[in-house]
Formats: C-alpha cells, structure tokens, sequence
C-alpha cells in the first residue's frame, strides 16, 4: 500500500458515461491483486473533498487501469482529466479475489462491476465464462477484451438491446444449470449492484457452491480507519461480527455476508 | 525577531502530564488505531496518537449510511462503534505500545460510573498515557453531546473520572454552547489536566429526491474546513481563562490551520478529516510548524502559543 | 403522487402575518434595502424584502476589514452599521413601498427598551410588513449574540415588543445553543408569530503572518455552505416544537438548499451571502421550488414543508 | 448595470505577473466610464467564492479590457482562463473620474492603478501627463500604451532599474513645480496603494488643486448592499458620513476623504 503522485497517460471515453483511465503507478501495480481497488483524490475538486474508491481493471508494466462510470460530482470533475495531469492515488487497497477456483470460474458483473472482474480473468489459473448484465445495451462493456482472453461471454440487457432480455442471474441460472449437467463444479465471482449481489450469494448457497462477492460501499478513509463503510458478517461458527468494506473487503464469500 | 535559521527549535510540549515530542496528534475517529495508516506514514514522527472513542464494552455504532460528503467537509454518524476496553487493550494496544509514541485513548459511557470505570481499567493498561473525555459526541443518543452541554454535568463527570485515574484527563468540550469559558472553567476545576476542542457540530443533510436524511442516524457531526473559523473562535475565547493546556482541532488541512490554532492559544493541535483525504497530512503539519517558528524567530512553542495580537 | 404538470401550484405563504406570494425572501444583511440590487435583479418578484438590521439612530457599525473569505463561505463582522429608524423611513422606504413586496425590516437594540422603541416607530411607518428580531448577531457588543444565548432574556424581549407592536414579530434565533427547543418555546410563548433561523455562527481567522486576527472586530459571524448542515439540523429540530412558521436561511447556494429546508420544516427561506456570488440566485430558488413542487406532485406549499421522511 | 456570462477573447502575460483580459461583454463595455469597474466571478473557484472586482481596463468596440496582477487565490486561478471559455461579470460599477480637467491632467499611478488611468487618458478631454511609480522595472506597466495615445510618461522605480530612482511623489512634486512655473493649472487623477494615495491627496490639498483618487477597498457585493467597504468622508459643510467606496465611489475627491 502506497500514497503516490501518478501520472495519466491516457483517457478515453468507452461509452456516453464510461471511461477508461490509465495512469503511470509502478509501486501500486506491482503489488495489485484482482478485486482490489485504489482510493483517488480527484484534481479540480476542493482540497476538503474525500477521495473516490475505484476498482483495480489492469495492472500490467507499470500501469494501472481504471474503468468508471461518470455519476456525480467527483466522476464529472474526472472525465476533464488528460494525459500529464497528475493525481494522488493510494493502493493498492482491500483483499482482492482468491485465484483459483473450485472447477469453472462464473464471472457475474453489473456496470463497472466488469473493472475487477476484467482484471480477475486475465489472473485466474482456468478460463471460464462471464455473465454481463445491465439495464441496456450501453451498459455492456468490455465484453471484446474478455473474447481476446479466451473468456466466454454472455450478455443480459433487461430492455433486450443486447443479448439475451431479462437480468444477469437469468444467464446464471441457465449457466448453472449447464455446468452441473456436465458434472462440473463452479465457482462465482461477482461484481455489481447489491440486488444483483444478493441474488448471486443466494444462488451460491442453494448450490452449495462457493460465491466471491466485491461489495460497493461508500467509503471515507479506505484503509480500516473510520468505520464508515462496515457489513455484518458471519463467522464459519455462526457468530457474527462488523467487518469494514475496505479493510477486510470488499470481497466476501456469499456464507459470510449477513445481509 | 532573532535568527535561528540554524538554532534547534525546541517543538516539545507538556499537554497536562503527556510528553509530547512535537504539538502535533491526530483526531479521534480519524486515524482509527494507529496501524490502519501505518503502512502510509510514519506513526512514530506524531507528537501523539489519539483512538477512536471506546466504551466499557464492545459497540456496535450507527446503521449506514455513516457518512455525506458536504460543502467544506462531511458530516458522519459513526456511532462510536468500538471494541471495548478489554478488546482495545488486547488488539491495539501492543501495535501501538511499539510505535513509543504517547497514546491518548478517547472514552465514553452512558452514564458517570461507565466513565469511569473505563478510566479505571485504563489506567492499568500499559501504554496509555491519557484520556480524552468525549463528552461532546453528537452520533449517540445516551451520553454524548447532551452531556457536555451542561455546565454541571460537565462538572461532575470529569470530577467522577478525576477520582478513577490518575492519568491525564482530556474532556473533549462541546462546541455549541453559547459560552465556551464556563465549560473550561467547569472542567478544570473538576479537575481536568487539559482541554480538547472542537468536536463536530450537529448537522443534518436531507436527500430532496428521496425525502429522507442521507445519515441513517438522521443527524451527525459536520467537520471538515467548514468549522475552521468557528473553532478558532472557541479556542481563542477558551484560552483567556483556561489554566491547562488546550488540545486545539477543526478543519485542520495544513500548517496554517494549526499555526492559527495555536496563535489563537493552542498548545497542542489534532488532525482530523484531513487524514482521509492526504493520510501525511499530520506530518506536513509538524514540518510547516517548524518551519514557521524558524521564520519568525521562535525558539520554542511558548512563543507560539497564544501569541495572537489583539489591540 | 398526483400529475400536477399543467396545474397551478400555490407558492404562496403566510409567515406568521406576512403574506408572502412565494416563500423565499432575502437574508438580512445580504440585500441592503433592496435598491441596491434592483438594477440587476427583479425585486418585485421575491416574496418579502428583508432588510439590514437597524436600531432607533445612525450606527457606524465597525472598523475594516469587516469580511474574510474562508472555505466554504465568509466571515463578516460589519457590526449592524445603519441609519437609524428615521432614516431608514425617509431614505429607503420609498422605493420599498414602490415594490409592491412585503418588508420586513431587522431590528436590534442595546437593550429591551430600545428593540421596543425601535418596534413602536416601525409600527407606525406605512409599508413595513413584519420584524425580524436581531438577537443574535455575533458582530456586536452590546446586545446581539448574548441576548439571543439566553432564554429568559429573549423571552423578555419578545414579550416586550409585542407589547409595543401589533407588526408580525420574527425572532431570529442564534444558533450556538444545545437545545433550540428551548429558545423556540420560549420566543413562541412570548408572542412570536414567527422564527427566523440561523443567524451566522460565530467565528475567527487569524493572519499567521501578521499575528492578527483578520478582522477589526477580531470575532465575526461565518456564513456560507459550511454553515448549511449545522443550519438544516436546527431548522428540522425547532420544527419538531414550533408551532409558528419557521423562515429558515444559512447556505442557501440554489433551489436544493431551500427544498431541504422546507422539507425539514421551514415555511419560508432567505439567501444570504449567495446574493453576492450570484444577485439572481433567490429568482432561481423560487423557479426551482416550483419546478420541484411540480415534479413531486405538490399543489402547495403545505404538501413541502415538514415533508421530511423519518422512519 | 448588468450582469452576464461573457467570452474570454484573448488573454496573455504581460510580465511574469499582470495578465491582460479581454472579454466580450457589449452591454458593460457601452455603458463604461473611466474610473469605474467590473465584478468577477472567477471559474474554477468553489460555488461559493466571493466576486473579485477589476478596473475597466478598456472598453472599444463591445470588448472589456482588463488589467490583473496575479496576487491570490482567485487571480491565480484566472491565469488559467483561455480564449472561448466563459465568466459571469457584473459591470459597470461604481462612479468614475470626471473627464473634463480643470488645467493640466496629471494621471498618478502605482502598479495595477494604470489600469483605470490608461481607459480615462483616452476619454480625457485634454492630454497630459501620466506618472508611473513601482518597486522595480517589472511593476511598470502600459508605459508604451500611453505614449502611443500621445501622452507624456515619467516613470519612478524605487530600485532604480526603471526611470528615475525613487517614489512616484517625487516625479508629482517636479511636474507640479514645473506647470505652475508655466502658470497653468493642474487636476490630479490616482490610483494605487493606499500611502501613494494619500500622499497625492495631500500635494493635491496643499497646492489646492482638486484631486480624484480611486481607493482600492476589498469588496464582497460590490453595488452598495453589504457594507464591507465603507469608507468615512467629508461633506462641503464639514459634516461627516459614511460611504461605500462600491456604489459612492471608488473616486473621491481628496478633499472628501477622512483617512
Ligand atoms: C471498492 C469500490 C470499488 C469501486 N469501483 C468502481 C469502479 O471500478 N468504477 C466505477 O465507476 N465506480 C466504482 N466504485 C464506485 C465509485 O467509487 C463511485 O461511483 C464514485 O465514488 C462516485 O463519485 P462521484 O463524486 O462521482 O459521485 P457523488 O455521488 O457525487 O459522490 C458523493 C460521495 O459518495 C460516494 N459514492 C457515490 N457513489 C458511490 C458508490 N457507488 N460507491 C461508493 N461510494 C460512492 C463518493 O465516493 C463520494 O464520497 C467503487 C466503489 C467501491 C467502494
Ligand atoms: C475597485 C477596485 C478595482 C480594482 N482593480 C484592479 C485591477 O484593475 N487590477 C488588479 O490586478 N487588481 C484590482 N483590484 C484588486 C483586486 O480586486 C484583488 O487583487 C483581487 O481581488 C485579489 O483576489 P485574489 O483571490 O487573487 O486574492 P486573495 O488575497 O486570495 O483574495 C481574498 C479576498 O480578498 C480580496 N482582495 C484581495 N486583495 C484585494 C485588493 N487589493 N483589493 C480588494 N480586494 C482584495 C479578494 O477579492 C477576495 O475576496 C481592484 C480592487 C478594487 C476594490
Ligand atoms: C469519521 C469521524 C469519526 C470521529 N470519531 C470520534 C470519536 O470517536 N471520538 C471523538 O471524540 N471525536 C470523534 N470525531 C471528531 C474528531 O475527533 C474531531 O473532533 C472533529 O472531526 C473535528 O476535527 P476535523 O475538522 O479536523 O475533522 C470523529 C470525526 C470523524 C470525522
Ligand atoms: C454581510 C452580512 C451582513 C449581515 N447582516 C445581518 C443583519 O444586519 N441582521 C441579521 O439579523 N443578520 C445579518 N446577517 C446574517 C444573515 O441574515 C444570515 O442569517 C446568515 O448570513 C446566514 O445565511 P447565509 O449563509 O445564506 O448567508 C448578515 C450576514 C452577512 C453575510
Ligand atoms: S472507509 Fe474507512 S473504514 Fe472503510
Ligand atoms: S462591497 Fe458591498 S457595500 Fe461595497
């Protein structure tokens, strides 16, 4: 974990509102793990504004990739960045997803759930495949760099612009549904909104599969320290406890989270 | 004004009994335990380190949402979550026994006697060289910042904790009172062996579009820049007639808010919010004091301190 | 929630008197008396006028510097500089009067007999719709800030004004208090028709380079988005007691502040120091109330304010 | 008085720090007398930042000139506007100089005074002389834009690198000696720190000329409204009031000011 002064060598808008943001960040790099994420202070903000957590999408020579969707204040100041530009970026932060799966890795991601899921398929020992989901088709992203990589990709749009029409935990049923036929086991590894989250855990443990799930929770400091960013969870012996999101997360498995 | 471009600049202060080697801690509920941000800064350059508050007994603190970005800071609703004495004593106390820093531990009870005994059980853990006495917490509905709002009240809780403890005693003042000088006076005659101010300010913030206030507490603590202004006032009022030292914090994001801290009567300052947004800050701060007092001719932080001209 | 698009919305607004035909006035202090702004603004379209606090004679108020900028807002201590009731009557009245809006006009005294006095006279000038009581304004000695701390003392002036006067009488508040309940009941039980919160908070800078407080006055009231959180949490607190209408103010930047406020209680609501960044902004605020009342189905005022959700 | 979103048309350096604006703003730039100045909400500030008032610099042909030492906050945050980007500006305000001089214009000006004093020698009725005092070389600007509008320059620099060594005053001393030595008379017009001010108002007192001095008061509404800016004055019969230097002025009469 270090606090450094990167700067951008690229930026480029994906989308209408997704961008993807490349700085030069050596140290943090190196050291990153998929799953894990990095905590931004946005130049042009006030000098009292909070940093911005964002997930790691890449991190290979030197250069960490962020992907981001433009949703408010911080992520609109963001999108005037431009290669040179410098920013204080510390990571790498959290626990980051575990690296080899119990039989066929099922990647599920919702919006900018897609970032450490991208991430994630480019480390993990097996190729799999990954469910993308969202409400219309520009919510559908990275779904060629997952093909290059040798990935399978399925996509859900809920107004059916794309792929098939219904919700991501539709293609996971289906995907499941095939996996077990061929006697395979499977492991989820998801990404996204909260209602999708749960859904995903749900269908983990009705399985008895194992579910890895990054939560999104506002975070302040993003090291442990302020307890802004807490979930309840569960141990293996049924007594629970307050984990902090960015300390001992942001990735859990399904059994541990009690919603 | 003498030259001391070369003369050592003695940075050292005594706040009520802890031997602080620079005037320079960190707020309470900002820096967690210490080893959160060690990894980030060096901990043991911090004159002190002051934890995040804690009760007799494990705590669970405030549903989510805890916290609102706002105009000039935050507002947050944390709730003193905490793990209790025996807990703090047990997971936290040897990482910060190892820095050798002074460790100034915030405490709260719901009522004198929990105060108290958290005082008490304190004073054996080895390690802690002082308490701040939160009394002025606006997240918690018993205890809290309708304890330190009332004069007698005040009074008797740092006069209960006074007779639990030997260690140095730190109430933390309530900010919204019109008369800042009677709870200093109330305090140190009960016994306190130094002040701290400024705690949050009570504050709210209502989603429009929902209708419902953004904090599932509904109400919480407003710091960050915004109450800069108003806490150097405090301070400033506070040090005409406090007789122990002031622990001086609110809106600090650099130097020049800690210097006008102690100008104001400050002698030592908390760095709070700031960590959040630049975990060195506190560091930064220590060096820019330095370098102030070189600038002006100041060989120790006696110079410093209350040297605001008022004519 | 109803389709109201094309339906009337009733913006209007009865402030303990004062018939406003929107609920957004100006904050005292902020607009002069009114003409200063009326070559760049559309007066006639606010829903009252308030005015620059005055007492019974001229004042000079105080020395410059009399404002600092600071994060997230600024601190004045123009110290209530004015021309006394009779020249307030013959110099700005006249063009208060042409407007066709309803005045209200602050008042302060340095004591119960002079805020009375100052009421008498008002009471008999044609045009003034409502007075907003000064109790609590940081910038001046004698009293302001002090009256307003204490709740005997307001409830004693209150009652005293009233008795001088049949105008609608706004108390304004002062906000470094605990308890705000305790100074509503108090100001309502003496006759108030009215509240008016939050007056600025008090407040300091210090220039660490010349050692000197900023201000002449040394002390002064900050006002800004850094005092809207603090401000939003009084307003939802006093609502919980008042049973006069709340005209709420403090960091009104647009139309969401003033929402915010209503929802958390507030019948009406003054922009202050925005007027100086942006002179239209009260224009905006009314557009945006309307635009919003719309959008959420409202067809009056009395479906906004209070509407806060708490569950 | 109005109060528009204008362009940025052109802005450049003209020392390492006095910058040149220029903004179209039609309805201020017609309206504009010497002497009078614009309110300026600086982008890129914070929402709630105070305006900043600027002197006219110029104002020909729709466009708004003006003249800015990059000294704070807010001017350094101006440095950064570029040509096509837009700024809110309240103009114009306050009273002006008088443009019908009684004998000789003398045009005293220290730093960024030169600004007022160069728009109103080219509305004055009759041509004069302008003195222009600083520190050093750098602080002596427009020296070139005076002489090409057929005005006389004297320059006083305290370091010596520029004209002659020493204060303004001393050049206003010799220029007064020498007018009345012609046997004409002479009307003083100032702007710059407040010392220089003074000691204009005085000669202009002793010698019994008239003086109009433009004082430089830090502003928070800028037309009157808030009181930040008063200043005490001297009426005909003696009487003293207090006015605002925003709506009564920034131009005085010497006479007028109580110090
Ligand atoms: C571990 C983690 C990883 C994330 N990874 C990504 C990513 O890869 N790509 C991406 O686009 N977004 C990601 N987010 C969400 C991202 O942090 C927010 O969208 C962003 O902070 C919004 O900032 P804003 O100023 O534009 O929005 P505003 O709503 O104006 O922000 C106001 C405040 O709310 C916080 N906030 C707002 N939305 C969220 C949110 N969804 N989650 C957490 N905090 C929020 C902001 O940090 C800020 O403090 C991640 C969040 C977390 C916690
Ligand atoms: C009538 C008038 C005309 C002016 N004309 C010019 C001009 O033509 N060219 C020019 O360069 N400057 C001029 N000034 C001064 C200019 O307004 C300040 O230099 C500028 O506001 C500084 O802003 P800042 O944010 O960079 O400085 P900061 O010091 O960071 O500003 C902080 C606050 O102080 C105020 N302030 C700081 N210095 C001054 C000052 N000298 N006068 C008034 N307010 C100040 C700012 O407006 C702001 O509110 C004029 C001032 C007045 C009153
Ligand atoms: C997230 C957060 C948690 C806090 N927790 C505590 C606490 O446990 N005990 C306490 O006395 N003060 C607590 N505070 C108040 C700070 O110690 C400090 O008094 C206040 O934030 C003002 O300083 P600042 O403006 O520099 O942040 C907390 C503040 C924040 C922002
Ligand atoms: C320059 C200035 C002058 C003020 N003068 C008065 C006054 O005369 N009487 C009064 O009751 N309040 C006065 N106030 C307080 C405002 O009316 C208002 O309560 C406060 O500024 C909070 O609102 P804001 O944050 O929108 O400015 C003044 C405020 C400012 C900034
Ligand atoms: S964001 Fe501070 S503990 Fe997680
Ligand atoms: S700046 Fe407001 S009165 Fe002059």
């Amino acid at each position: 974990m270090v606090d450094m002064l990167c700067e951008v060598l690229g930026h480029k808008p994906l989308t209408e509102v997704y961008w993807e943001l490349d700085i030069a960040a050596p140290d943090i790099a190196e050291q990153a793990r998929p799953g894990q994420f990095v905590h931004v202070r946005v130049p042009g903000l006030e000098a009292v504004s909070l940093r911005r957590p964002f997930s790691i999408f890449g991190a290979e020579g030197g250069t960490l990739k962020i992907l981001y969707k433009n949703v408010g204040r911080g992520t609109a100041e963001m999108t005037r960045l431009s290669a040179g530009d410098r920013l204080q970026v510390i990571g790498p932060l959290g626990n980051g997803f575990p690296l080899c799966a119990e039989g066929v890795p099922v990647l599920v991601a919702g919006g900018y759930g897609v970032a450490p899921l991208f991430f994630l398929a480019g480390r993990l020992e097996r190729k799999g495949v990954v469910l993308i989901g969202g409400r219309t088709a520009a919510d559908i992203l990275a779904r060629d760099d997952f093909e290059r990589i040798g990935w399978r990709v399925q996509v859900a749009t809920q107004d059916g612009s794309l792929g098939t029409e219904g919700l991501v935990t539709d293609l996971l049923d289906k995907e499941l549904a095939g996996v077990c036929a061929e006697g395979d086991a499977a492991e989820f590894f998801a990404c996204g909104p909260e209602g999708m989250l749960r859904a995903v855990g749900e269908r983990a443990v009705a399985a008895g599969l194992r579910g890895w799930l990054s939560l999104d929770k506002r975070m302040v400091c993003g090291v442990g320290a302020c307890l802004a960013c807490v979930q309840k969870l569960r141990r293996a012996d049924g007594s629970t406890w307050i984990g902090r999101v960015c300390h001992d997360g942001p990735v859990f498995e399904a059994r541990e989270i009690v919603w | 004004m003498v030259d001391v471009a070369s003369q050592k600049i003695d940075m050292a202060v005594d706040l009520g009994g802890i031997r602080m080697r620079n005037p320079v801690t960190v707020a309470s509920g900002t820096f967690g335990y210490g080893q959160e941000y060690a990894g980030l800064v060096d901990v043991t350059r911090l004159g002190a380190i002051t934890v995040k508050g804690i009760r007799l007994g494990e705590w669970a603190g405030n549903p989510l949402p805890r916290h609102v970005e706002v105009p000039g800071g935050m507002l947050n609703a944390i709730g003193l979550q905490g793990p209790g004495v025996e807990g703090f004593a047990r997971e936290y106390m040897p990482f910060l026994r190892s820095t050798g820093v002074p460790v100034i531990v915030n405490i709260w009870g719901t009522d004198e006697n929990e105060y108290a005994e958290v005082a008490r059980r304190l004073s054996d853990v080895e390690g802690v060289s002082g308490l701040e006495l939160n009394i002025s917490c606006p997240n918690v509905k018993e205890g809290g910042n309708a304890f330190g709002t009332d004069p007698r009240t005040v009074a008797a809780l740092v006069a209960a904790v006074r007779r639990a403890t030997k260690l140095p005693l730190i109430p933390k003042l309530a900010p919204n009172v019109p008369d800042i000088k009677v709870f200093v006076r109330a305090a140190q005659d009960a016994g306190a062996d130094a002040l701290s101010m400024i705690n949050t300010l009570p504050a709210m913030a209502i989603d429009i579009e929902s209708k419902r206030p953004i904090l599932a507490n509904k109400v919480g603590g407003l710091s960050g820049s915004a109450i800069h202004p108003v806490a150097v006032k405090l301070v400033w009022e506070a040090a005409k007639v406090a007789q122990v030292p002031i622990l001086a914090m609110g809106g600090i994001m650099g130097p020049e808010q800690a210097i006008e801290f102690m100008l104001a009567g400050a002698a030592a300052v908390a760095v709070g919010t700031a960590n959040f947004i630049d975990p060195s800050v506190s560091l930064r701060v220590i060096d820019g004091i330095e370098a102030y007092m070189r600038r002006h001719g100041m060989g120790s932080l006696r110079e410093l301190t209350g040297a605001v001209v008022c004519d």
